[in-house]
């Protein structure tokens, strides 16, 4: 059984599912690929999906050193949003919240987009001045948007404390409808189902250990497979990249940081919305199942341990109780932390490596998982054309040379 | 809670540090030309390494900078050096 | 803007004594502090206080850092950089406000806010407890801690010494 | 069919009875029972319904591991959800219901959901509910999913956390645990040990003797001599999790629903004796009530004397098996044994009465099963331990740990309790542990693929083999994609039962050894905890405290209006009722007469020593080398990106002494700034740097009647404007204390700001009320002095600068142009795009009307969507009788003159670009 559809979910359930089939194949990875892509998650995925549908490119490896959509693409909060400032992240990240709307179809696999909204709270006249910067921008770029009073807060998430004694007073806030969360395994699996569907090899298990050259050209990866030659690369290796730049001879200005996240244990319905708290440093949201997905800022260590730290739990976690003291008594069920690039302007690096037949995907920070369509859409582009899209252009590595960045938080305060 | 070293106070929680930045970088002489991509190098290059580190911390409730070596996956600590010629 | 002058209690100039269990918190007067600066501060200024020393003496000279060091009950200096003697000095007698924490659970109220253990030795009182900056050193017995917190975070400071003096109190286990 | 309460034997008191309701009927139990233990005294079979279908569920295990007893409870006006029966004291009165279930465990409305089991397999839901919409499926699937509701009543009961330090804590106060634990204490170590249980002794009550004596004995022995020898030891404490450098967090859990204690324990070493638990065996029915864990029927029996039933059926292989089937026969049940391996399949409804292997029947009250053992090692991988695959047992040990931690016990595969008393000495002593091999070989009981029937894996999450089986056959065979995909281990017990099921089960599908398919990660927590556990009593006023001024208490009696102002607790402005009115009568008094205003948060820092000029002429923008003893100057701080970081003047006190007044906000940030380029790259021997802001309370008179309010001080000297010029500062003594005076102005008027020592600053700020009201003045706020400062288009960093504003952005070019010494970010005022022209200007913006624009409007090109910048400061100006704006504009230093439109949710102003001062643009006040 093939497409997925109400109808063959009913037809299988009477067979017993014999007929699925595999959602991807496990091939052996062949001599040459015109295109290889590094780093099997939701970005390297999406970018041989996209390869195959908009540049009719199905000669593609992807290549994970473990399980697919295991790095960051597991371990995120699945928020999606594209609530932003500048013109330049507003189109990258709405190009990537347009896809989701369409993606479950799009790849036959449901994702899970649940356009829930996204409330930035604002806790006083001078912040709802900054939130009016923020939704006014965010409207003329074309962006949905919504600046709220205390009221209609309070109709979003009643769950928040409107007490006389809280300690930041809820004013408003701006919401963005059309954001939401997905389910974050679903996104790479869907991919790596369509991807694998329309040709793509998805090499699993398999490790980078080096880069082919030919004439200052990149030509093919050496791996713990063997050597896989290619037309060219794409690295989409959020948390690695740094070390992948170093095996390529390219330099990146990222250092890696653990981002935490946390789940609680299953409950009904509490909070219909994504909430992100800028005071206290935290942001909340139920998943289906139930369970409370929170998150917070970066450990204050650079790290690549996918492993949390005390100080950042208690400060994440201790804003949520401020935040909705109702649930001080919820228990906390996991929690985990995935390695992030953060690159000085917190916004991504796409295009060229700098190494000839190398190309990026990276830098995407705290805010990876919202952007994976586009930012395979976009990587797709640039391996197909060898140019930009109108789109990545901004996110150019040479934007660090020419100081040209593109720096969210420099203009608002919405965590980037 | 991790615990770092301070060359002057010793053993202290993580939060009483501060990440400076990787060590090793020179302020260019910026009374001579730099080009933009020098300046770049400066102010943005990062090695990031992944294993052994060496960084600039600086230690907030007494103020002494000094280089740490770490290990960016292990957590451990795996020494100390100051920034200063006439440490005692 | 917000007004919250109903949300924040008026701040409390000089606390009374107050006992929670057992563990008493105090406002100390002190006379003068003086901050000294200088390349050989730690050798000039005595006696030097570090951690876990206990005080005896009424003036003393806290170590703060490699080159710094707060005089406590000094005489009057003149601010400013003196070359000769190679010292800079700030008076900064109200930049901070003095506490003494004693009572045989002083050490567990302390442990609320940070790890405060009595070794391994550090030659600086300058540390943080409950996140917030302090000088945190003995005087004249073991259980008898004196710290110098920021004026402006004096308050903030008391209310969590009284909170962990609450919880050290309901605690039986310990 | 009811189980019982043995007549003797278990830690609880039979002498006192406590009453519960269990989904409405009123029940019996003892002190000392957990809920689980209660239930099954009281004969109670259907516990809870499962996450998915709803099936019934009994009680599987007596600790961690049970997935199936979820209660919620109320006791008095506390009710919590989603409580894990078989590890909660039972207390008098709790009003307990299933999870899950409505109106009851036994009779679930929902029941009827398994009969579509077969279309709700894994993962179904990747499948279907994408056409028409995903959110027409989605608020029914949020509703039926979930376990308990949550209670939203809040309980003001801060958690307590303690740091503490030890040299060894051991982990469980089973036999190994308080044998290791009393070794390390008797040699002068300073010992923890944790257990999560409410007594100590673990499976001793399983044993008829240990080391010779009897058990109960041996166990009180071992905690006095640990005690004694000056140990810790706390009950109902969980080590949850490992983290960096050696700390542990502990939870110490107290009365239902109360706060519980975290302890931050920093341990030398670290003694893992947790155990280990009882697996299932895969199955047709082995979810049914009244199948249930061999070991957990043992441990009912011998920790709270309640024999689960009479007659029951065994299936179960291997030492530890035996051991726990002795206890109770002794116990008084009649057991049939079964082969564990044969084609077993439970019959019932809604529970077990028996199991039949092929066509032969046993009927049986209870079947206990047991499929071996599996080590608790949670801790361990927390740490960064390895695990090891032991074929002779069929288990995962652990195996190399980079950080001071040892395995013993059960927890380190070792059953006996000889061998493992003979790990504790090893351990307690803190000499190496080398595993005792003597355990038997033990044949795996792994699940059987293709199979007949339905066989759970994971009880709580309804993942059977066939969704196993499906996984695989779909290609989510890596066990991340396993758990993922299927949910197995996901549940509230974090697969403590279904894990390694899940995993042979992969590995048999694929016909690969288990150690090649894999673990899961082990994430902390060990056991779910509250939330409010990481909170402690940081809260309100604590959390993130502001600074407070040593003026306000002066300010509330004059019914100050106190505003949270970059982490200080600042007067917005005076009196009560509506704000805008007193803010405007304010600005206009200070313009027309004199007004007083509290500086004392502005940053005071020193710099000094003898390469302090060159010093500060390197962390400003501007030259200060010139700088003359007691003159003051302007000036930015920059970041090494040529952002401008923060504004304010500086004043040279003497030659190698200087002051530097940096913005109420920064002062923190701007010290940590120029500590760090003191010691990099320069001598931190020649430059000294004092926070001195606290020190000292800052008064600021200003407006034309200034100078008259200042003379009633009596100064010791000549206030006129040559004697005194604008941005110049004495030193002199107010009434015998240091006074610093200086003459710069936030308003462009003429201003005296007067500095002393904080706790004079009540006589001061007395002094020059009573004369500024004697004069016709009165106070000022930041809200009214913010108005001031725009007026003169004086910037607010953060406010009127952004996170891309340079220097030159505010019209000041001269140092970018002509500075020739280095200073911090001059390099960057040259990148190309510090030389663009469409960079973002600091402007005015002349409105017409009296409408005041809002601030955080965007300045767009007339009539069309392009944002230009955006309005920074918008006020209604008293003075000019008109609103004033203050933007940031794309080439807006180019555009004066120029009209534009500002856009606010969808609303266009036309507007006029203009300069940025628009009072007394000539300065005549400011140097009167």
């Amino acid at each position: 059984m093939g497409a997925y559809s109400a109808w063959s979910v009913f037809k299988e359930g009477l067979r017993d599912g014999r007929g699925w089939r595999q959602a991807w194949r496990t091939p052996t990875p062949k001599k040459h690929y015109d295109v290889v892509i590094i780093g099997g998650g939701g970005h390297g995925l999406a970018t041989a999906y996209y390869l195959t549908k908009n540049h009719g490119i199905t000669n593609v490896a992807v290549i994970e050193k473990g399980w697919l959509g295991g790095g960051n693409t597991g371990r995120n909060t699945t928020v999606i949003r594209s609530n932003y400032f500048y013109p330049e992240s507003a189109a990258l990240y709405d190009l990537s919240v347009q896809l989701y709307e369409g993606l479950s179809k799009d790849l036959n696999y449901n994702v899970m987009f649940s356009q829930r909204g996204n409330l930035v709270l604002a806790y006083s006249e001078h912040e709802m001045e900054m939130a009016a910067r923020q939704y006014n921008a965010m409207r003329l770029n074309g962006i949905d948007a919504e600046l709220l009073g205390p009221n209609e807060v309070r109709k979003m998430a009643p769950i928040l404390d409107f007490s006389d004694t809280a300690r930041y007073p809820i004013h408003g806030g701006v919401n963005q409808p059309r954001a939401g969360t997905g389910r974050h395994d679903a996104v790479a699996w869907g991919f790596a189902r369509a991807a694998d569907q329309a040709g793509v090899d998805i090499i699993q298990n398999c490790e980078v250990q080096g880069f082919v050259m030919e004439g200052g050209r990149c030509v093919g990866v050496e791996t713990s497979k063997g050597e896989i030659g290619a037309g060219v690369v794409g690295a989409a290796v959020a948390g690695h990249s740094s070390v992948i730049a170093d095996l390529a001879g390219y330099d990146l200005p990222i250092t890696s940081y653990c981002l935490q996240a946390f789940v609680s244990e299953p409950l009904k319905p509490i909070l219909d919305t994504v909430v992100i708290s800028p005071a206290f440093g935290t942001y909340v949201s139920q998943s289906d199942k139930g369970g409370l997905v929170i998150g917070g800022g970066l450990d204050r260590v650079p790290s690549y341990a996918q492993r949390g730290n005390m100080p950042v739990q208690e400060a994440v976690l201790g804003g949520l109780v401020e935040m909705m003291p109702a649930l001080a008594k919820v228990k906390l069920l996991r929690h985990w932390g995935g390695i992030v690039d953060v690159t000085p302007d917190s916004s991504p690096i796409i295009g060229p490596s700098g190494v000839d037949g190398i190309y990026l995907n990276c830098g995407w920070g705290t805010g990876g998982f919202k952007a994976i369509p586009a930012g395979g859409y976009l990587l797709a582009h640039c391996l197909a054309t060898g140019e930009h899209h109108e789109i990545s252009k901004p996110f150019n590595r040479s934007r660090f040379e020419t100081g040209q960045l593109v720096d969210e938080s420099a203009a608002s305060g919405i965590p980037h | 809670m991790q615990r770092f070293p301070c060359p002057f106070c010793g053993p202290r929680p993580e939060t009483e540090f501060h990440f400076m930045g990787e060590a090793g970088k020179i302020r260019p002489k910026t009374t001579q030309a730099i080009s933009d991509a020098e300046w770049a190098t400066y102010l943005h290059s990062q090695r990031n390494e992944k294993g052994t580190v060496r960084e600039v911390w600086m230690h907030l409730t007494c103020g002494e900078m000094f280089i740490m070596i770490r290990d960016s996956v292990t957590m451990e600590v795996l020494g100390t050096e100051t920034l200063r010629k006439d440490a005692s | 803007m917000r007004d919250d002058r109903n949300r924040w209690p008026a701040p409390i100039a000089r606390r009374d004594p107050m006992t929670v269990g057992a563990a008493q918190l105090q406002e100390v007067a002190l006379t003068r502090q003086t901050l000294v600066s200088g390349p050989s501060v730690r050798t000039t200024e005595a006696p030097l206080i570090g951690w876990p020393d206990l005080v005896l003496t009424d003036r003393y000279a806290l170590c703060l850092r490699r080159d710094q060091v707060l005089v406590v009950n000094g005489q009057e200096d003149s601010p400013g950089w003196d070359a000769t003697a190679q010292r800079a000095v700030s008076d900064v007698t109200d930049g901070y406000r003095v506490f003494d924490l004693t009572g045989p659970s002083a050490h567990d109220v302390l442990q609320r806010g940070a790890e405060i253990e009595l070794l391994p030795r550090s030659p600086s009182v300058a540390r943080q407890l409950y996140g917030l900056g302090c000088f945190l050193y003995r005087v004249g017995r073991p259980d008898h801690f004196r710290l110098h917190v920021s004026s402006a975070h004096a308050d903030a400071m008391c209310g969590h010494l009284l909170a962990a003096m609450k919880a050290t109190s309901e605690v039986l286990s310990l | 069919m009811t189980a019982r309460r043995l007549p003797s034997g278990g830690v609880i008191d039979r002498t006192q009875p406590l009453t519960f309701r269990f989904d409405g009927r009123v029940m019996c139990g003892l002190k000392g029972d957990t809920i689980a233990s209660a239930l099954l005294a009281n004969g109670v079979r259907i516990v809870g319904r499962s996450f998915k279908y709803h099936r019934p569920r009994g009680v599987w295990g007596s600790w961690v591991d049970d997935p199936n007893a979820i209660m919620t409870i109320r006791l008095g006006d506390r009710e919590l959800p989603n409580v894990p029966a078989a590890t909660t004291l039972l207390e008098n009165g709790m009003e307990i219901r299933a999870v899950n279930a409505w109106p009851s465990a036994k009779h679930d409305v929902k029941g009827g959901l398994d009969l579509l089991h077969r279309w709700l397999g894994a993962g179904f839901y990747y499948k279907m509910f994408m056409s028409p919409d995903w959110h027409l499926f989605e608020p029914s699937i949020r509703k039926m999913a979930g376990l308990g509701p949550v209670n939203t009543a809040v309980y003001d009961d801060p958690s307590d956390q303690v740091n503490a330090a030890c040299d060894v804590l051991v982990v469980g106060g089973g036999p190994a645990g308080l044998l290791a634990a009393r070794l390390a204490a008797e040699r002068g170590e300073d010992v923890w040990l944790v257990e999560d249980h409410a007594t100590l002794g673990g499976t001793s009550a399983q044993v008829t003797a240990i080391d010779g004596q009897d058990p109960e004995a041996w166990v009180t022995a071992q905690e006095a001599a640990i005690l004694a020898a000056g140990g810790r030891i706390l009950r109902q404490t969980t080590a949850y999790g490992i983290y960096d450098h050696q700390m542990v967090g502990l939870l110490e859990k107290f009365d239902f629903a109360a706060a519980p204690r975290r302890w931050r324990l920093r341990a030398g070493r670290i003694v893992l004796a947790s155990g280990a638990l009882d697996r299932p065996i895969t199955f047709a029915n082995n979810d049914l009530p009244g199948v249930m864990s061999l070991q957990g029927a043992a441990d009912f029996a011998a920790r709270y004397g309640v024999l689960v039933d009479r007659k029951v059926v065994v299936a179960a292989r291997g030492a530890p098996a035996e051991h726990a089937i002795a206890l109770i026969e002794q116990a008084g049940a009649r057991l049939t044994r079964v082969a564990p391996d044969a084609p077993l399949k439970a019959f019932g409804y809604k529970g077990a009465q028996g199991i039949a292997i092929g066509g032969l029947r046993r009927f049986a009250d209870t079947v206990l099963v047991s499929g071996g053992l599996t080590p608790l090692v949670h801790l361990w991988r927390h740490a960064g331990g390895k695990l090891d695959w032991c074929a002779r047992r069929q288990a995962f040990l652990p195996g190399a740990m980079p950080i001071q931690m040892q395995a013993i016990g059960a927890a380190n595969g070792t059953y006996s309790l000889h061998d493992a008393l003979e790990e504790a000495r090893a351990a307690g002593t803190n000499t190496p542990v080398t595993r005792v091999d003597t355990a038997e070989e033990m044949t795996p009981l792994w699940p059987k693929p293709n199979s007949k029937g339905r066989q759970w894996v994971d009880f709580q999450h309804d993942v059977t083999l066939k969704d196993v089986s499906l996984a695989a056959q779909e290609n989510y065979v890596s066990v991340e994609h396993l758990k993922r995909y299927t949910t197995l281990g996901m549940a509230a017990d974090q697969g403590k039962t279904a894990n390694m099921a899940g995993l042979a089960a992969m590995a048999a599908i694929q016909d690969r050894p288990i150690p090649e398919v894999g673990t899961t990660t082990f994430r902390p927590p060990f056991v779910p905890i509250p939330i409010e556990s990481f909170h402690g009593h940081y809260s309100k006023q604590l959390w993130h405290p502001l600074k407070r001024l040593p003026l306000e208490t002066a300010h509330r009696a004059l019914d100050a209006a106190l505003c949270e102002y970059g982490g200080w607790l600042r007067p917005g402005w005076y009196g009560n009722g509506a704000a805008q009115t007193h803010i405007q009568a304010e600005a206009k008094q200070a313009r027309e007469t004199v007004a007083i205003f509290d500086g004392s948060s502005l940053g005071k820092i020193a710099v000094m020593g003898p390469d302090a000029a060159a010093f500060v002429n390197f962390v400003y923008y501007n030259t200060i080398t010139t700088l003359q003893p007691g003159r003051i100057r302007y000036g930015f701080m920059l970041t090494e990106g040529g952002i401008v970081k923060d504004d304010g003047v500086i004043a040279r006190l003497g030659p190698e002494h200087f002051l530097i007044s940096c913005s109420s906000s920064h002062t923190d940030s701007v010290r940590l700034h120029l500590e760090a380029w003191r010691q990099d790259g320069n001598d931190p021997d020649r430059i000294f740097i004092h926070d001195e802001t606290q020190a000292w309370a800052t008064v600021t008179v200003t407006g034309p009647k200034a100078r008259g309010v200042v003379e009633t001080l009596g100064l010791p000297l000549d206030l006129g404007r040559e004697a005194f010029p604008h941005m110049s500062l004495q030193t002199t003594s107010w009434k015998g204390q240091p006074m610093r005076l200086a003459r710069v102005s936030f308003t462009g008027d003429l201003s005296f700001e007067m500095s002393v020592p904080a706790r004079h600053a009540e006589a001061l700020w007395t002094s020059l009320h009573d004369a500024t009201k004697a004069a016709g003045g009165g106070l000022l706020g930041i809200e009214a002095m913010s108005i001031l400062r725009a007026e003169k288009g004086y910037i607010m960093i953060g406010k009127d600068t952004d996170g891309e504003t340079m220097p030159h952005d505010l019209g000041f070019t001269v140092p970018r142009n002509k500075k020739t010494a280095a200073f911090i970010g001059d390099r960057s005022l040259h990148s190309p795009v510090a030389n663009a022209a469409d960079r973002k200007q600091l402007v005015g913006l002349a409105v017409g009307g009296d409408d005041v624009i809002p601030t955080g409007a965007h300045v767009v090109l007339t009539g069309t969507r392009q944002s230009q910048g955006y309005v920074t400061s918008s006020y209604f100006s008293p003075s000019l009788g008109k609103p004033i704006a203050l933007a940031i504009v794309a080439g807006g230093t180019n555009k004066m003159g120029q009209d534009m439109e500002t856009w606010h949710k969808d609303a266009r102003t036309s507007v006029t670009i203009c300069p940025p001062c628009v009072f007394d643009p000539e300065g005549e006040r400011l140097n009167a």
